[in-house]
């Protein structure tokens, strides 16, 4: 288990420095734009608004959270324990809410609409793409162009196709919101029913979108596994075909997983812009009323939860890669 | 070189997605010269108007006429003139007004009016029905009544002198211009979208700023990314240590995080296209820097390498005559992809709200953002979106495909 | 005479490339390995060495494929034998293959043992795992290895390692034959020994009762095998005993092969070493009669002819030459004179 | 005799570290060395002895952690590029696979006219030129005229090798380092290569240095025999007394490992 633990650490502390950083772009990009921030801000209040208490308010807020006048460093701290207690300030555009329970309020929804889709899209796709270069032939000459089309169809596009396919012409589903808008959220059956039915359309666009590229990227893994010695060995020895086929899968999931790692920051990003087409109350919707309100507050503080989202994803998807690629607990022995 | 080339030209894929993309490209060269219109001119007042030919009234009915009996014309002027929603509303009426629900059939035209002239009263007030309820009807049967005319239509001018209308002419039913003759046509393949523009060269336009877009930026990320790998891989030690702690921070923090993030704080104003393109070129670098450096990594201890220094060459030149050339097939290819992405990103961007300024060219990802914050896909105006969504995928597609062709050329392993 | 174990007879397979072409690189190669011998195949890279021990495997995955000629090992003929047959009795049972790399032979992502269980299952599913497990602990404790090898992953192995491992894997079915391509070229001399003497001692106490060995060491080969078959574009040019092969050679490819071998002996540093000019020729297109002919020193217009029959002598050894072996003894004599030898 | 030796090339406590911390591996530990101009010398290692590292110090590719490299007797000065152009000059190298030694962008008149810039011949009208690349090529038998435009690696490996050998005789340098030169092609082409570097050393007298994991090789083409284990030199001494008559006990077991064809080979010793 030795080396396991050595693989944790090092990989936990990897995850620390990387949300240090964070924290430090998420703080610094703005910063560092040409122009007077504190300026632009105000100007921008000035039009997202029309309550002048409310604007004065935020204001002042504004003025005490960031610490406009201190230096950079003061307010770097002052950043970071506003962020540590949860607190991002009031949102401009929804004034009086809090950024943080904008955030609270959508957060869930994100987390539950992405993560699902992407392991599902990941699984359907490396199924395929082992298939593919296993039958070859005609399997794989459907499969591969259909999979480069789709993967190369925007998140956006995926999500209008389907919407206007069955949403709005076949009224299979409905096409915005996360359950009926005559609805309160509470326990009851017809409320999990109606974010069931609203969950439909979002999830598998982001399925469909993830299936191409992964089953592309399966497939070169195993066309290549195919073509080690071990599998030649393996036949000469007689084992059949099924099972060898099972260790180039397992042999070229490893790396598509790394692959996950890597890429799960780019699929958010997409599902993101998916989320708003169906309207979705998740973090896309958030950045979007953020950003047609010029909300400041609210734009930084999502970027950072989705930062922090994505190298926690990054994170988990490495600790499972660690159960499942023997060497890394063999590699106590040397 | 050659036999490269001719190794390339063999491969499918690249020749498939090479002719797409050519293809689009011409067409963004070739119709602004046919059609030299600006692609953000205002042609037409209202929203969204259908794909299709559009001919001026008051230039047809000076044109002259002919005459051309056709069977069908009067039951097509009725089908196209006669909606689905007034078919249900008359189903509605009929139903009120005690008619069995079975009787009703409303895709046959002919059954259908025939009932209503038998129902319909204007001046009953069926329960529950409003007073706009009530109006709507008498408008409809108004127009069902005109459209079943078989007068001519009377073509009157006002007298300038007496204010009196004159009859200067009348169009029967059955008279026809020839679209030739007509001084004023429009032809709108792609109709308008929510603000009157045609979507068709808005379209053009479009897709050539977000080619320039993606290009600006693939430019970019591939540059800083070759350098940056070229000199971690080549020079190791602790400039890789540092270049490669950077790039694996960006490959785990989103970059598209960054692009909002410096988006926004660019404001609104400050975004131009190519503003855009530079933003998104400087934060999507990271993978064509790893590539470069893992490839210079195993190029720097191979034998010529050894044996170019050996012959008193520069580092200069060995960057140049004996690294470069064999990574040259990898530069390009993420060359290819970045350009691509970087379309997809300030799509999304756009999306966002954060894409360029809307003032100067459109973008594909401004017109989606249009076409989606106008609500066409609810609305059922294809025209708006759909074509967008298609050009990006055939543009991402096409250079996939070329990408796909190449590594195939490169990479023995991936052969069929 | 003792039984033949392997009979193989004209047999010839060809690759396909991507482009369509065929390329012979088994030419009607026929041979013959009797109870408790070995053969040795020697020659240059790309004479079909390589190919000619795939082949002998009688399953064919592409770019392989067979096109003639007969396998028959200890009486059984498995050339006319369904492919899902041979993978079931044949394979690992009869005929089992040490791959030339075996560092990469094993999957990386699996313990030794479960390999071994996957091995066995495969010819036989009612084998218990606990049986399994037993039987390989006895062969690799008789072979000398470490039981303690199967509970591991092959990373956890060193290269020498790698290679016994796989070695006491391939017989763990007690296969009549095993073929065994360049086993040892790419491990340090000790390991090599190491590995030359684990196949001896497969032969020595019955566990094989042939092998066919691969390699373009000659030196090995002539301490390994009984008998060494010198292959040149894809034919049979020779075939002798070891010693006959090493130190007397008839065949001019054969003289030139075995004239370069360096061994770090007393009086070697004075011998001439014998050096063959040109390129071994293009399989796709082969010359006409002997295709050595083209590189040798003897050749004539005759060898171009037409394509040279392999001679059979009274002592079993044969060649593939139309001089007689007295012709070749008295050129090689004028040679050796020449140089002073 | 040993009093009219001249050094060419020498080493006191030559060390190369790589890597830092928990990481760090001596590959090459502490090494003195003489080698002699005239001699033919060889390092014999199995791999991982640090055989390759110390050619590559050898050859100014590389710079030791600790110790001096004297070259003809004098500290080696590498610190700028001028000066390992110099050294470069006087030491060459000849590397293990033909397939990966040549760029396969530069044809092979520009692997030749490289040579013949460095030996400062790059003003040299061009017939001139084709003339020295001509002769080089007849010398390790190749035609110029048929390679002439063509790339290296349309060639065999043989061949490749050969070119090598011609590149050599352009640039007649005082030390050659052969790092395996004979691995990697068959066996029949050996013969030519090895003959073709001792034709060239009488030419013009240089000092070759082979670096191989081969005993055999080493015992036939050596007359000064270095064995390297673990990055440390374990024995030295000429040909025959080293490899027939060895004396630690490292060199003992490498010899016996190798298969021989005179004498019985002991497969009881592993």
């Amino acid at each position: 288990m030795k080396g396991y633990r050595k693989y944790f650490l090092n990989k936990l502390l990897w995850f620390l420095v990387t949300l240090v950083a964070a924290f430090i772009l998420n703080f610094i990009l703005p910063r560092l734009m040409p122009g007077d921030p504190v300026a632009a801000i105000v100007s921008r209040l000035a039009q997202g608004m029309s309550n002048t208490a409310g604007i004065q308010a935020i204001y002042e807020q504004y003025a005490e959270q960031f610490g406009t006048n201190r230096p950079m460093y003061e307010q770097f701290l002052l950043y970071m324990r506003n962020v540590f207690q949860g607190d991002f300030g009031f949102s401009f555009s929804q004034y009086p809410r809090t950024v943080a329970d904008v955030i609270r309020s959508s957060i869930l929804w994100t987390i539950g609409l992405q993560f699902p889709a992407i392991i599902v899209g990941w699984l359907i796709g490396n199924s395929l793409g082992a298939l593919a270069a296993y039958r070859r032939g005609s399997f794989d000459k459907v499969i591969m162009p259909i999979s480069i089309f789709m993967s190369n169809l925007p998140a956006f596009g995926m999500a209008v196709v389907l919407l206007v396919i069955f949403g709005v012409s076949l009224r299979w589903f409905p096409t915005s919101g996360g359950y009926g808008f005559d609805l309160i959220p509470n326990f009851s059956l017809k409320f999990f029913w109606s974010v069931f039915v609203h969950y439909q359309l979002p999830f598998w666009s982001i399925v469909l979108i993830t299936i191409g590229g992964q089953a592309i990227g399966m497939r070169s893994m195993a066309i290549y596994e195919l073509n080690a010695d071990y599998v030649k060995y393996s036949r000469f020895m007689g084992i059949k075909d099924r099972k060898i086929v099972r260790y180039v899968f397992r042999n070229a999931m490893l790396p598509q997983i790394t692959g996950l790692a890597l890429s799960v920051g780019t699929m958010v990003g997409g599902a993101l812009v998916a989320e708003i087409i169906f309207s979705y109350p998740g973090l896309g919707s958030t950045i979007l009323t953020a950003v047609l309100g010029q909300d400041y507050p609210l734009i930084s503080a999502t970027t950072l939860i989705i930062t922090i989202m994505v190298l926690a994803a990054n994170f988990a998807i490495e600790m499972v890669y660690g159960i499942l690629d023997p060497r890394i607990k063999a590699a106590q022995a040397d | 070189m050659k036999h490269l080339l001719q190794q390339i030209s063999r491969s499918g894929k690249f020749v498939a997605g090479f002719s797409i993309f050519a293809t689009i490209l011409l067409i963004v060269l070739i119709y602004p010269l046919v059609v030299p219109d600006p692609p953000l001119e205002i042609i037409g007042q209202g929203t969204f108007f259908e794909p299709g030919i559009y001919v001026n009234v008051y230039d047809s009915i000076s044109a002259p006429h002919y005459t051309l009996n056709l069977d069908e014309a009067a039951e097509q002027r009725i089908a196209s003139r006669f909606k689905a929603e007034d078919r249900e509303a008359m189903r509605g009426w009929l139903v009120g007004s005690g008619m069995p629900e079975s009787e009703i059939d409303i895709a046959n035209t002919a059954q259908l009016l025939d009932q209503w002239f038998a129902n319909f009263d204007p001046t009953t007030r069926l329960p529950g029905m409003t007073n706009a309820d009530r109006n709507y009807y008498i408008r409809l049967n108004n127009s069902i009544q005109g459209l079943l005319s078989t007068e001519a239509a009377v073509i009157a001018q006002m007298n300038a002198e007496t204010a009196v209308l004159e009859e200067t002419g009348t169009v029967p039913q059955t008279a026809y211009v020839n679209v030739n003759q007509v001084a004023n046509v429009r032809v709108l393949p792609l109709g308008t979208d929510n603000f009157g523009r045609d979507v068709l060269t808005q379209l053009v336009r479009a897709t050539g700023v977000s080619l320039q877009i993606g290009f600006v930026a693939g430019i970019i990320a591939t540059v800083i990314g070759l350098a940056l790998g070229l000199v971690s891989g080549y020079v190791g030690g602790l400039v890789d240590d540092v270049i490669m702690f950077i790039t694996n921070l960006f490959i785990v923090i989103p970059s598209f995080v960054l692009l909002i993030l410096i988006s926004f704080s660019i404001g609104q104003e400050q975004r131009g296209a190519i503003t855009i393109a530079v933003v998104i070129g400087f934060t999507s670098w990271v993978w064509t820097a790893r590539a470069v450096r893992s490839q210079v990594i195993s190029l720097r201890n191979r034998d010529h390498v050894n044996l170019s220094k050996l012959s008193g060459h520069s580092i200069a030149h060995i960057i140049i005559r004996d690294i470069l050339p064999y990574i040259a097939s990898y530069v390009i290819m993420a060359l290819i992809l970045q350009i691509s992405s970087g379309i997809l990103a300030e799509a999304g961007l756009s999306i966002l709200g954060l894409g360029p300024k809307t003032t100067d060219v459109p973008t594909l990802g401004l017109m989606m953002n249009w076409a989606m914050i106008y609500q066409a896909h609810i609305l059922g105006k294809w025209w708006a979106y759909f074509p967008i969504i298609v050009t990006i995928a055939l543009i991402a597609f096409s250079m996939n495909l070329m990408n796909t062709g190449l590594d195939q050329v490169f990479n023995p392993a991936l052969r069929d | 005479m003792e039984k033949v174990i392997l009979d193989v007879a004209d047999l010839t397979t060809k690759y396909i490339t991507r482009f369509g072409e065929d390329i012979y690189a088994v030419d009607h190669v026929s041979l013959r390995v009797e109870d408790g011998k070995s053969l040795g195949i020697a020659g240059e890279s790309g004479c079909g060495k390589s190919t000619l021990a795939l082949s002998l495997m009688g399953y064919y995955f592409p770019p392989l494929h067979y096109t003639g000629g007969e396998i028959i090992i200890d009486g059984h003929n498995i050339s006319g034998m369904k492919p899902d047959d041979v993978r079931k009795s044949i394979l690992g049972r009869e005929i089992a293959y040490i791959p030339q790399a075996a560092m990469n032979a094993l999957n990386p992502t699996q313990k030794i043992i479960h390999f071994i269980e996957d091995v066995v299952q495969a010819h036989d599913p009612t084998t218990s795992k606990q049986e399994i497990y037993t039987m390989a602990k006895a062969l690799f404790e008789s072979l000398g290895l470490p039981a303690e090898v199967l509970q591991k992953y092959p990373v956890e192995l060193s290269g020498g390692m790698k290679q016994r491992t796989v070695i006491a894997i391939s017989v763990i079915l007690r296969p009549q034959v095993l073929i065994a391509d360049e086993p040892s070229s790419a491990l340090d001399v000790t390991s090599q020994k190491m590995v030359i003497k684990m196949l001896r001692n497969l032969m020595d106490n019955g566990y094989i009762k042939a092998m066919i060995f691969i390699t373009h060491e000659l030196p090995l080969l002539y301490n390994v095998t009984d008998d060494i078959m010198v292959m040149y574009a894809g034919q049979i040019v020779e075939r002798a005993s070891s010693k006959e092969a090493v130190f007397d050679p008839l065949h001019p490819y054969s003289k030139g092969l075995m004239g370069s071998i360096i061994v770090p002996e007393e009086g070697l540093r004075d011998v001439k070493l014998a050096a063959i000019p040109g390129v071994p020729p293009n399989l796709k297109n082969p010359p006409p009669g002997c295709r050595f002919a083209p590189r040798c020193k003897f050749a004539r217009a005759a060898c171009t002819a037409a394509s040279v029959p392999l001679r059979e002598l009274e002592n079993g050894r044969s060649y593939r030459c139309i001089l007689s072996e007295e012709e070749l003894r008295e050129a090689y004599a004028r040679e050796d004179r020449q140089h002073g030898r | 005799m040993a009093a009219e030796r001249k050094l060419c090339l020498s080493g006191k406590g030559v060390t190369k570290v790589f890597g830092l911390g928990r990481n760090k591996t001596v590959a090459v530990d502490n090494v003195d060395f003489n080698f002699y101009e005239g001699e033919v010398i060889s390092l014999v290692g199995e791999s991982g002895s640090g055989k390759t590292t110390l050619a590559k110090m050898l050859l100014g590719l590389i710079n030791p952690t600790e110790g001096e490299i004297y070259f003809q007797g004098e500290k080696r000065d590498l610190s700028s590029h001028r000066k390992k152009k110099e050294y470069w000059k006087s030491i060459q190298a000849i590397f293990q696979d033909p397939f990966s030694s040549f760029n396969i962008f530069n044809k092979i008149d520009t692997v030749l006219l490289d040579c013949i810039r460095m030996r400062g011949g790059g003003g040299l009208p061009y017939e001139q030129k084709v003339a020295m690349m001509t002769e080089a090529c007849s010398f390790v038998n190749l035609k110029f005229a048929e390679l002439t435009n063509k790339y290296p690696f349309e060639l065999s490996g043989g061949q490749q090798q050969r070119l090598m050998i011609a590149r050599i005789f352009l640039l007649k340098p005082k030390i050659l380092l052969a790092d395996e030169p004979t691995s990697m092609i068959d066996a029949c082409s050996r013969a030519t290569i090895l003959d073709m570097l001792m034709q060239l050393r009488d030419e013009i007298g240089m000092t070759p240095i082979f670096i191989t994991h081969d005993i055999g090789l080493a015992y036939y083409v050596s007359d000064t025999v270095y064995i390297m284990e673990k990055g440390k030199f374990v024995e030295s001494g000429s040909a025959d007394e080293v490899i027939l008559r060895p004396k630690g006990a490292y060199t003992k077991r490498l010899i016996n490992d190798v298969p021989k064809i005179y004498e019985e080979w002991d497969l009881s010793t592993v």
